[in-house]
């Protein structure tokens, strides 16, 4: 909160937030910046799987800044999110199925033909994504608490169970992309999504734009009346604007930015399944937003990192990781309501 | 008779077998001050949520001037010009002064789906929230977060949010509930100040400050209004007296 | 389609409904009374299936299993209640979600480390198999009869102890108003804790008595746990009463779907597709139900207070 | 970084042969190893393990990975083995559609890989590829094999049941390409679903003879159980997939009587698979199943190649491969075109053992030599 205003004559505002503002920027910067310089190093060293596995984490931070908006922002606990993940990811998937085959998606009413290009899964992954949730959420939101928790669930089990058996897309069993979706050329080849690096700062660029989206949304007239609407919606009602209508389009908007992801991931794993539509999905974004810290920008990047930590290398010295994960969430819970960023960067006020 | 601002014809609202509104009819009238008493569970609440939006009467209309607003969501009352304050301080504890009146200002320009610009450096929000501010004399605290203030200054701000509405009608709802004299006194100042520009339904347990406030009062009893008029004739009336009061002897 | 089929598929509804309720009664009664969402819940589902088939194995008897089962998640559930639960109570709904997600990674993995991945083996006992003849020639297994009846009493012996016993009492003050049963002088602490571990053993009950129909195996509370919210969402959460009806109308409604809606569409469609397409729609039956009664009633059949 | 889980049975095993050396032949095994059917995994693993331990060979290094059946995990630690270790060979997928997700990508990058379990029909037919081998069976084998036993028994009326997904109505359709007969019914149920209430009252209002069902894991387990108090009396059959000896000790006396086919049994008399039941027992204290017998052949294959070529040599290496020059525990065992087996497929039936508890005996032979019919579409 900067005061720019002529009535800077009153109380200078904020002073106590700008304190932190070294320490939390100098941890953002540092968070970005081994981010970026990791995997472009491992690249050059010729560890193309650290640069994958940083485009994972990239992709998942993505997923969880658009969650955040939701739980963070806008107070509305979703468990559902997997579902848009999962929309977004079978776009790509289904998209590539018919650009290989070479069979159209659709015949009726009007010719659709698979595609092979990522511009176009993107759209329609975005596009697709922020339908679904606006079905959703014009429902979910008719209830607030823990129906609204329950009801989010419950679509996206729907979906989950719908893709499960729905057997034309592989059904239970998934569906493999064999060539990642590309890009059009830009002259030479500069924009080659097969590798890993191109692939990895596609990914970052996104990331940074999701982000850059919602700082720039939570500032404007939507982002206060949102973080009225959870703060206090009978205040926001008292001042004039209906909370349902601000609440479905940040829902819809944060599918939408988690459906992009998803898109992005089904692409970095050459894979789709209903696994990425699974309640067990919805619940590991809401750590991972938990995690990082709720309600913060950085939150959902240092909670992604986290968690993509814990499982490589837990997982690769217990079979039993989940175990460990479950009791350090529990500790983050209980003990660290901030998060990791709350705990790195000091905690954050709502302005 | 001078042009109407706010009338309730005829409410009727029930829960099950309890009759909360019965047949309530109520005028406010431009540059004065109505108030509405009436003992625990006379059925206040239940009117004053049938006025602001949370309920709707069973039967009946609620009109703001001409326009008929009995079946409008809260949101819609308000940017009407149907400002109102809450029993119980209802504001964004976290946010500062200014966020909290500035929300009423940007409800009045235009819709909230306006995504890109940031309010901190909206001179179109801020200056109408600072005037709002300025009537209630808050405006060095502007920037302190709600949660900060004292009980009156809440009051305070909960009345200018209502005020940065540029409301036709205010609603408040025991403003003086909690204050020590002192802010009980400053608060009655405001509003007598303020009653010329918008007229204000008061719902107030204060008998003090009613009396020495209201131009009129009405006394809802039982979900029933049982007597109206100056603070001089509802003094005198018996049986505001024995229903209020409880005392059938004085 | 015989009527005979009819009647079979309308007990086997009723049959997983009862279960369901068992379920969704704990589920509900920890949020009417305690405003708590406990995802852990099908935990507690788990470990009673594991406790019975460890005990039935050792002991041979199934009766002292299902005693042993519901003991240990009793016990678990309060032990949970006491470490973890009750720090929660006064916190937002997400973080409730989040600690009872986490506990359930705890006990799924737990389970795995000291029983392995392999399900366990756990039978009804043999005075319990076989079947009985129905008027209408139909045979029905007895033990899932007894699952209905089992169900039935529990829904009873509820009712019972919710309005008769001073236990009910304080359930009930409980779910009107939370501040006000301090005041009464109720021992709150205590109180939770044995709502809790009521819930619990309820769960744990349920999860023996399908433990013994299905298989005994990490996990197999989860998809349990998913009904039983549908069944609590639909039928207003904190109402025992929209349980039980959520549960039966949830139970009937799955079952149904899933034998018919294949043979509806095999009117109009070629087999293989009708399947296909039948089973997918089937699949997701409840939850377009779910979706519809919210779409009129926002709180559920039963609403109760919040 | 990753610490590697040499051996992931450090403790079963001599750590003799895992010292490694620069020429070693680096092993990437990818299975289930916890979850949901992650005795397969277990076991196809200890199957590997044990024939590396007799073959005394240590030159080969393995790393071992849990996959926890997440088809994604999978896709990323057979990146990690061959973008990071460097394998020369992968192997150790269970199911089909993680292999579909993770063998296209691995065999494009030249890798090797060695399915010791899964044979979707894609792998055999349009998408096979010539570092791809299989070593347990092209999906359909079992299940076509079935319909070609229940034919020649005389059962006139099946009913067939799987549940609804790919490797699902593969079953039935392999099941009714051998069988070759009208069947009275195909039911399909819910992925994991545990209650057959319904399924069961359906199969008893039929006028089946019998009864042919696919429900791999947990789900084999609740049905037989189910099956078993229902009081239909009728015979049932299936695939060694929800008969193995882990799953019939949890599904219990329900058990007796099934037929299944499989491409092993332990009771098999031949020189090699003596020498690896017993050692199997000797080293893990349990009966193997047929998956412990997919791991040994899988591995027992790769040690004959490596007596020929190194991998770094892949043509030397891939015809060394396609010779199957080993002694497959099944008997016969040969490759067809399309490097998938050509194998004979027994029939087992559940028995109560000596010690009361259910296990599986030999009865016969299913079919001889059979052979995938995908491997026409198969160019390579």
């Amino acid at each position: 909160m900067i005061n720019t205003t002529p009535l800077s004559k009153n109380a200078a505002p904020a002073t106590h937030a700008e304190s932190h503002f070294d320490r939390k920027g100098l941890v953002q910067m540092i968070l970005l910046g081994l981010l970026l310089l990791l995997p472009v190093a491992a690249y050059f060293l010729g560890h193309t799987y650290y640069v994958n596995l940083a485009s994972r984490v990239t992709i998942i931070a993505m997923a969880a800044v658009g969650l955040n908006l939701a739980i963070g922002y806008g107070g509305m606990v979703s468990f559902g999110h997997a579902a848009y993940f999962g929309l977004g990811g079978y776009v790509a998937g289904i998209s590539a199925y018919h650009a290989f085959d070479m069979t159209p998606f659709m015949s009726w009413p009007f010719s659709v033909p698979g595609s092979d290009s990522l511009l176009v899964v993107w759209l329609a992954a975005v596009v697709l994504c922020a339908l679904l949730a606006l079905a959703i959420g014009a429902i979910s939101l008719r209830t607030t608490g823990v129906y609204f928790i329950m009801i989010t669930l419950a679509f996206a089990q729907m979906i989950y169970y719908f893709a499960n058996s729905w057997p034309t897309y592989g059904g239970q069993d998934g569906l493999p992309i064999y060539i990642r979706n590309t890009l059009p050329q830009v002259g030479n080849n500069l924009l080659d999504s097969s590798d890993a690096l191109t692939y990895f700062l596609i990914c970052f660029t996104g990331l940074m734009l999701a982000m850059a989206l919602t700082s720039r949304l939570m500032k404007s007239r939507f982002g206060a009346a949102l973080t009225m609407a959870r703060l206090n919606d009978v205040r926001l009602a008292t001042a004039g604007v209906s909370p349902y209508p601000i609440r479905l389009v940040a829902f819809v908007i944060s599918a939408a930015i988690t459906g992009l992801a998803g898109a992005l991931y089904a692409d970095l794993n050459g894979f789709v399944s209903p696994s990425m539509l699974s309640w067990h999905f919805s619940g590991e974004l809401m750590v991972i937003v938990i995690l990082g810290g709720v309600g913060r920008l950085y939150g959902p990047l240092a909670g992604a990192v986290l968690f993509v930590m814990m499982e490589t290398f837990l997982g690769g010295i217990t079979e039993y990781w989940q175990l460990f994960l479950g009791l350090v969430l529990l500790g983050v819970v209980l003990f660290a309501k901030h998060g990791v960023m709350g705990w790195l960067a000091g905690s954050e006020r709502n302005e | 008779m001078s042009e109407i601002v706010l009338s309730l014809q005829k409410l009727h609202k029930r829960f099950g077998a309890l009759q909360a509104t019965n047949d309530v009819s109520l005028n406010l009238r431009p540059g004065e001050i109505h108030a509405l008493i009436g003992p625990n569970g006379a059925g206040k609440s239940t009117l004053i949520g049938q006025i602001a939006g949370s309920l709707r009467p069973d039967e009946g209309r609620v009109y703001l001037a001409d326009t008929d607003i009995t079946h409008m969501s809260i949101a819609e009352r308000a940017r009407l010009g149907l400002g109102r304050s809450f029993q119980v301080s209802s504001l964004a504890e976290p946010l500062s002064v200014m966020r909290n009146v500035m929300m009423g200002v940007q409800a009045l320009q235009s819709h909230s789906f306006r995504f890109w610009k940031p309010v901190a450096r909206d001179q179109q929000l801020l200056k109408p929230a600072y005037e709002a501010l300025e009537r209630m004399q808050l405006s060095h605290r502007a920037w302190t977060p709600v949660f900060e203030l004292s009980h009156g200054e809440r009051r305070q701000v909960e009345v200018a949010c209502a005020l940065a509405l540029k409301p036709r009608a205010l609603l408040l709802d025991e403003p003086m509930a909690g204050l020590g004299p002192e802010g009980s006194a400053k608060l009655t100042e405001l509003l007598e100040a303020l009653k010329l520009e918008v007229p204000i339904l008061l719902i107030e347990h204060d008998m003090e400050a009613v009396f020495r406030l209201a131009d009129r009062i009405s006394v809802l009893v039982a979900g029933s209004v049982i007597a109206h008029g100056d603070s001089h004739a509802i003094k005198q009336d018996p049986r505001v007296r024995e229903a209020y009061l409880g005392d059938s002897d004085a | 389609m015989s009527v005979t089929l009819l009647i079979e598929q309308l007990l086997n509804g009723v049959q997983l409904g009862t279960m369901l309720f068992l379920m969704a009664s704990g589920l509900t009664l920890v949020f009417g009374v305690m405003g708590l969402i406990n995802l852990a819940h099908g935990s507690f589902y788990m470990v009673g299936a594991y406790a019975t088939a460890a005990v039935t194995a050792s002991t041979g008897s199934f009766l002292i299993g299902l005693a042993a089962g519901m003991t240990a998640a009793a016990l678990v559930g309060a032990l949970v209640e006491l470490i973890v639960i009750r720090r929660l109570y006064h916190r937002p709904h997400l973080d409730q979600v989040l600690a009872t997600f986490a506990l359930i990674l705890i006990f799924s993995e737990g389970t795995r480390w000291i029983f392995g991945s392999s399900p366990l083996w756990l039978s009804p006992p043999s005075w319990l198999t076989g079947f009985v003849t129905l008027p209408g020639d139909t045979r029905y297994p007895v033990y899932r009869l007894v699952l209905i009846g089992v169900g039935v009493a529990i829904a009873i012996a509820l009712y019972l102890l919710i309005s008769r016993t001073r236990l009910g009492m304080r359930i009930r003050a409980g779910e009107s108003d939370r501040e006000m049963i301090g005041a009464l002088g109720v021992n709150i602490a205590k109180l939770y804790t044995v709502v809790f571990a009521l819930g619990a053993a309820l769960a744990g009950l349920a999860g023996a008595l399908v433990g013994a129909l299905q298989s005994v195996q990490v996990g197999m509370g989860e998809p349990v746990l998913i009904l039983a919210f549908v069944v609590i969402v639909i039928g207003g959460i904190g109402s025992i009463k929209g349980a039980l009806l959520g549960a039966l109308l949830v139970g009937v409604v799955d079952t149904l779907g899933r034998v018919y809606l294949p043979l509806f569409f095999q009117t109009f469609m070629p087999p293989s597709e009708a399947t296909g397409v039948g089973s997918s729609l089937a699949a997701m039956l409840i939850y377009i139900l779910m979706a519809v009664i919210l779409a009129f009633k926002p709180k559920g059949l039963f609403a109760a207070n919040d | 970084m990753k610490m590697i889980s040499r051996f992931g049975l450090g403790l079963l095993l001599s750590s003799s042969v895992l010292t490694a050396q620069a020429e070693d032949v680096k092993i990437g095994m990818i299975t289930t190893l916890s979850g949901g059917g992650s005795h397969l995994g277990v076991d196809v693993r200890d199957g590997f393990m044990l024939a590396l331990e007799q073959s005394g060979r240590d030159d080969v290094e393995v790393l071992i990975q849990d996959d926890a059946r997440r088809p994604d995990l999978a896709r990323s630690l057979s990146n990690e083995f061959i973008q990071r270790d460097d394998v020369d060979i992968l192997t150790g997928i269970i199911w089909s559609n993680l292999a579909m997700a993770v063998v296209p990508s691995v065999t494009r990058q030249g890798t090797f890989y060695l399915s010791p379990n899964a044979g979707p029909s894609d792998l055999a037919g349009r998408m096979c590829h010539e570092n791809y081998f299989n070593v347990a069976y092209q999906n359909d084998n079992l299940h076509g094999a079935m319909g070609a036993y229940m034919r020649e028994e005389g059962y006139e009326r099946p009913i067939i049941m799987a549940p609804n997904y790919p490797a699902g109505t593969d079953a039935l359709a392999g099941f009714k390409h051998l069988y070759e007969g009208e069947v009275v019914g195909e039911l399909y149920t819910q992925m994991g679903q545990t209650d057959y209430a319904a399924e069961i009252a359906q199969i008893r209002d039929s006028d089946a003879d019998s009864l042919f069902f696919f429900l791999p894991g947990g789900m084999g387990i609740s049905f037989m159980k189910q099956w078993e108090s229902s009081g239909v009396d009728m015979p049932i059959f299936g695939a060694a997939f929800s008969f193995d000896e882990i799953l019939i000790k949890a599904v219990g006396s329900a058990a007796i009587g099934a037929r299944n086919t499989s491409l092993w049994a332990y009771d098999l008399e031949n020189e090699a698979n003596a020498s690896f039941v017993e050692g199997f027992q000797a080293a893990y204290d349990r009966l193997p199943t047929l998956y412990a017998a997919q791991g040994y052949d899988t591995a027992n294959l790769i040690l004959s190649a490596l007596e020929t070529a190194h991998p770094d040599d892949k043509d030397a290496f891939r015809e060394a491969l396609r010779a199957a020059d080993f002694d497959s525990v099944r008997g016969e065992f040969r490759f067809g075109p399309n490097q998938h087996p050509i194998q004979d497929i027994y029939v087992r039936e559940v028995v109560e053992g000596d010690d009361g508890e259910p296990t599986n005996r030999l009865i016969g032979v299913a079919i001889e030599d059979i052979q995938d019919v995908y491997y026409e579409q198969c160019e390579m």
